[in-house]
């Protein structure tokens, strides 16, 4: 059932992909040529299109990581546990370029490459956990407990996102408020449109990135089952005298 | 495998033409001349041109929006004459871009906005940094598929294994 | 009645392949004894019926109860002794046999600890520290622990090594007791001569292929 | 009650393994008194910047002899094998983890009560009123440190490198819990009113329930294949 419906998403996994491009394109041509410069922060501003969007993906990709590991827990394919394999390089992946970029923005806007706030440290933290998540996978020989290891540290390490924010914000708190808050935008819309289609192209592409990369640690897997079993047919054939 | 390469040939053709807008872009209405660029070749249409508000020459009043200041580089000095929304924070002695047009006759820069000086480069770093490593990553993880699609082909794993027993 | 059946178990460990559509039945009040060269599988068959890891594919069922959805049911029902010990080494004998039978919810009286202890021969070494005892000892410690627990199906690892021959008399004549009470017994084994005598069935697993042996073989023939 | 029998054994057996081996607290005391030596080298502190440091110094102590005793609180159960006993038994893996969490927090609030008057003498810090709330920031914070570290350490355990990963991948999820009991403690210990850092005390009770539950479910994944 999860392959039939896999293999049918799969199948228009190119869509996703040019859909994404495009739209990544589109934003990068707003972002850069299309839109005014802020009135506070003047050019730099555009730095936002490409950091947002970074930062938001990766938080879509570890809720990606959180749901598929309870899915792999409570169903155990191995296909599924691809998934989430894909979805914590991914989203490590983002989260690494999030930084980055928010360390460029934050020199001409603070003139400081690093500040300790909360939002840069919540996403150095998520950082670490990601890369202790990809660490971990590497130390097992086990794959159906590297699986199951994985997605419990996955789940528990999601739990404690929110927490970690929370602390961090209280602890110290001198960023500028969200970009976009839910109380209203704060932002004018010029600035808006390149942002939000430089989200939903990020957005779009993630899924298909997840896709590919679900596919390429799948037919791995296939092909090393099949040396497996040719190796343990030789193993075996010398244990006969 | 070919239709992978030319997708991303594609690709790679579309951020060849985007950089060239992009850089269009920047030449028409974002490079900063300096007053000594601008002095030795003045252009007829609207520039911008980054330089230092000289000491004791800011003459005019700040809320009215007009007001007249010496602008210098490195070596010349250039008179400019703002006529525009009123400025908060201009003061003397400050680095900044005049955006306007020179006007030969009066040997005077008509400016009607001032930029901040930006660094483009931490703009473009930025973009380079979040644009290209995902790029390449997605490339080689396609390319990743791609070949084992092939070595699964080759390997026949679909056939029937050889039990020997 | 059926007491352990195995429908086409199959272990992968990563890249490998233990086993292979194993399939095999145990019936209540049979001794089964499984042989097979080193690599084979045997421990692996044992741990996956012990719930220890899960099947790759195939199911199997103790005492009529799924392997992987009914583990509870199966593992009060189910005892394996394997190659190490499961006993703590700075607890005493007697303790480890309470903290073990603990928990798996019981509480043995001091009455029925000191006739397993004597059971298995080391009665005298109730107050000693694990960290004393020999491996032999531990094997014996272990054999109190079955006799203790008197569990339907028992799973056996290798029962006679490092046992010394009172020791392997001991270890058979529980197997017979309980045996004869209806329990089903899985040893895997390289000493013929001692699972010949307490052994119904035997089998070679060997090549991923299970081949049922007679206990002819056992006395005779080369098994594999 | 089969499971709060689970979890009286599980406890009895760690707390009776400890009393006569003291492997585990006396390794986890002599590393913590090596890292107030290694501070008190590190900083030249006169009383101001004492004040300012104390509480982080000490929970970085603090933070690492409860990794070292979490640690230890499964790779003993390495030896023979019992952690495949625990993992086929019938006992609930739930009591099991509750126990192991017990334990470890007594071992880790033990160690924590000896060290700290050595705290107060190389420090000169001045406590006496402020003792019983202080107890009480430590078994919080232990407590959240034991809840994911207790989890961890049963995952740890049965992977290579496994003394590597556990601080490599508790840590970074105990943050919320070393920056409230830091907070926490530097209020307490300057004397500061309740309200300045009440907030902490409750992200800390908050993080225990919430991992408590987590974990005491996380767990049987973790024992269970």
């Amino acid at each position: 059932m999860i392959h039939a419906a896999i293999k049918q998403v799969q199948r228009y996994k190119g869509w996703f992909g040019t859909a994404g491009g495009m739209c990544i394109i589109a934003g990068v041509y707003l972002g850069l040529v299309g839109s005014p410069p802020d009135y506070y922060q003047g050019e730099v501003v555009r730095i936002m299109y490409v950091h947002v969007p970074l930062a938001h993906t990766s938080l879509l990709g570890y809720s990606v990581l959180f749901a598929s590991s309870l899915w792999y827990l409570w169903k155990r394919d191995p296909i599924v546990d691809n998934m989430c394999h894909a979805a914590a390089s991914l989203s490590a992946f983002f989260t690494a370029g999030a930084l980055l970029t928010g360390s460029i923005w934050a020199k001409p806007t603070w003139n400081t490459w690093w500040t300790w706030d909360a939002r840069l440290v919540s996403f150095a933290v998520l950082f670490l956990i990601l890369t202790g998540y990809l660490m971990l996978r590497t130390f097992i020989d086990d794959p159906e407990r590297e699986a199951r290891f994985a997605a419990v540290l996955a789940i528990v390490g999601f739990v404690d996102l929110p927490i970690i924010h929370f602390s961090v914000e209280w602890w110290r708190t001198l960023h500028q408020p969200l970009s976009i808050s839910m109380r209203g935008v704060s932002i004018s819309k010029d600035l808006l449109v390149p942002l939000i289609i430089m989200g939903i192209g990020f957005s779009v592409l993630f899924f298909y990135m997840l896709m590919v990369r679900t596919q390429m640690l799948y037919l791995a897997n296939l092909l090393n089952a099949k040396k497996g079993r040719l190796l343990s047919h030789a193993h075996l054939s010398k244990a006969e005298p | 495998m070919t239709g992978f390469y030319l997708r991303w040939g594609g690709l790679l053709v579309v951020a060849a033409i985007l950089a060239f807008l992009v850089a269009r872009n920047y030449e028409r209405n974002l490079a900063n001349l300096t007053p000594e660029d601008l002095l030795a070749d003045p252009p007829s249409r609207a520039v911008r041109v980054l330089g230092l508000v000289r000491g004791g020459t800011l003459t005019g009043d700040q809320a009215s929006g007009r007001l007249r200041f010496d602008l210098s580089g490195t070596r010349e000095t250039l008179t400019v004459q703002y006529d525009g929304p009123p400025m908060e924070n201009l003061r003397e002695l400050k680095t900044l871009v005049v955006v306007g047009r020179w006007d030969p006759s009066a040997r005077t820069f008509r400016a009607h906005d001032i930029a901040l000086v930006t660094n483009y480069g931490f703009v473009v770093g930025a973009y380079l940094v979040g644009l290209v490593p995902l790029a390449l990553f997605l490339f080689t993880m396609e390319r990743k598929v791609g070949l084992l699609h092939h070595e699964i082909k080759q390997s026949k794993l679909y056939e029937p294994e050889m039990m020997d027993a | 009645m059926i007491a352990v059946r195995g429908l086409q178990v199959s272990k992968s460990y990563g890249h490998f392949q233990v086993l292979r559509d194993l399939s095999f039945e145990i019936a209540t009040g049979e001794c089964y004894a499984l042989f097979g060269p080193n690599g084979s599988g045997k421990t692996t068959l044992l741990r996956i019926l012990a719930t220890l890891h899960r099947p790759s594919t195939g199911r199997f069922e103790i005492m009529g109860h799924d392997g992987v959805t009914e583990r509870e049911a199966v593992r009060s029902n189910l005892l394996l002794l394997a190659h190490g010990s499961y006993l703590y080494d700075e607890l005493n004998a007697v303790e480890n046999l309470r903290f073990a039978m603990a928990m798996r919810g019981a509480s043995p009286t001091d009455r029925q600890i000191k006739l397993a202890l004597d059971h298995a021969g080391i009665g005298a070494f109730a107050d000693m520290k694990i960290r004393q005892f020999s491996a032999g000892m531990k094997k014996r410690l272990a054999l109190a622990k079955a006799v203790l627990v008197r569990p339907q199906v028992l799973l056996l690892d290798e029962p006679y090594t490092s046992l010394d021959e009172a020791g392997m008399g001991m270890m058979n004549r529980f197997i017979r007791d309980i045996v004869k009470e209806g329990a089903a017994v899985l040893m895997t084994t390289h000493d013929r001569a001692k699972s010949a005598e307490v052994a119904h069935r035997a089998g070679v697993l060997s090549k991923d292929v299970l081949r049922p042996l007679t206990l002819d073989d056992l006395r005779t023939n080369d098994l594999f | 009650m089969i499971f709060f029998r689970v979890i009286q054994w599980v406890v009895w057996k760690d707390l009776i393994s400890e009393v006569r081996s003291r492997e585990t607290i006396s390794s986890m005391f002599f590393f913590a008194l090596i890292v107030i030596l290694v501070f008190s080298f590190s900083f030249s502190m006169d009383q101001q910047a004492a004040r300012e440091l104390i509480s982080g110094i000490i929970w970085v102590a603090f933070a690492f002899t409860g990794i070292i005793g979490l640690g230890k609180s499964f790779s003993a159960e390495l030896q023979n094998d019992c952690l495949e006993f625990l993992q086929m038994s019938p006992a609930p893996k739930g009591a099991v983890y509750l126990g192991k969490v017990a334990a470890n927090v007594v071992f880790m609030v033990t160690v924590e009560v000896i060290l700290f008057p050595m705290f107060v003498i190389f420090f000169n810090l001045d406590v006496v009123e402020e003792l019983p709330l202080l107890l009480l920031i430590f078994l919080l914070g232990t407590l959240g440190l034991s809840t994911v570290g207790t989890l961890f350490s049963a995952m740890t355990v049965q992977i290579r490198a496994r003394e590597v990963m556990l601080p490599i991948l508790l840590l970074p999820l105990a943050v919320p819990v070393m920056i409230a009991a830091v907070e926490a403690t530097r209020g307490a210990l300057n004397g500061n009113p309740m309200a300045l850092y009440r907030h902490w005390l409750e992200l800390l009770a908050v993080f225990d329930v919430v991992f408590t539950v987590v974990s005491f479910w996380a767990f049987e994944f973790i024992m269970d294949s």
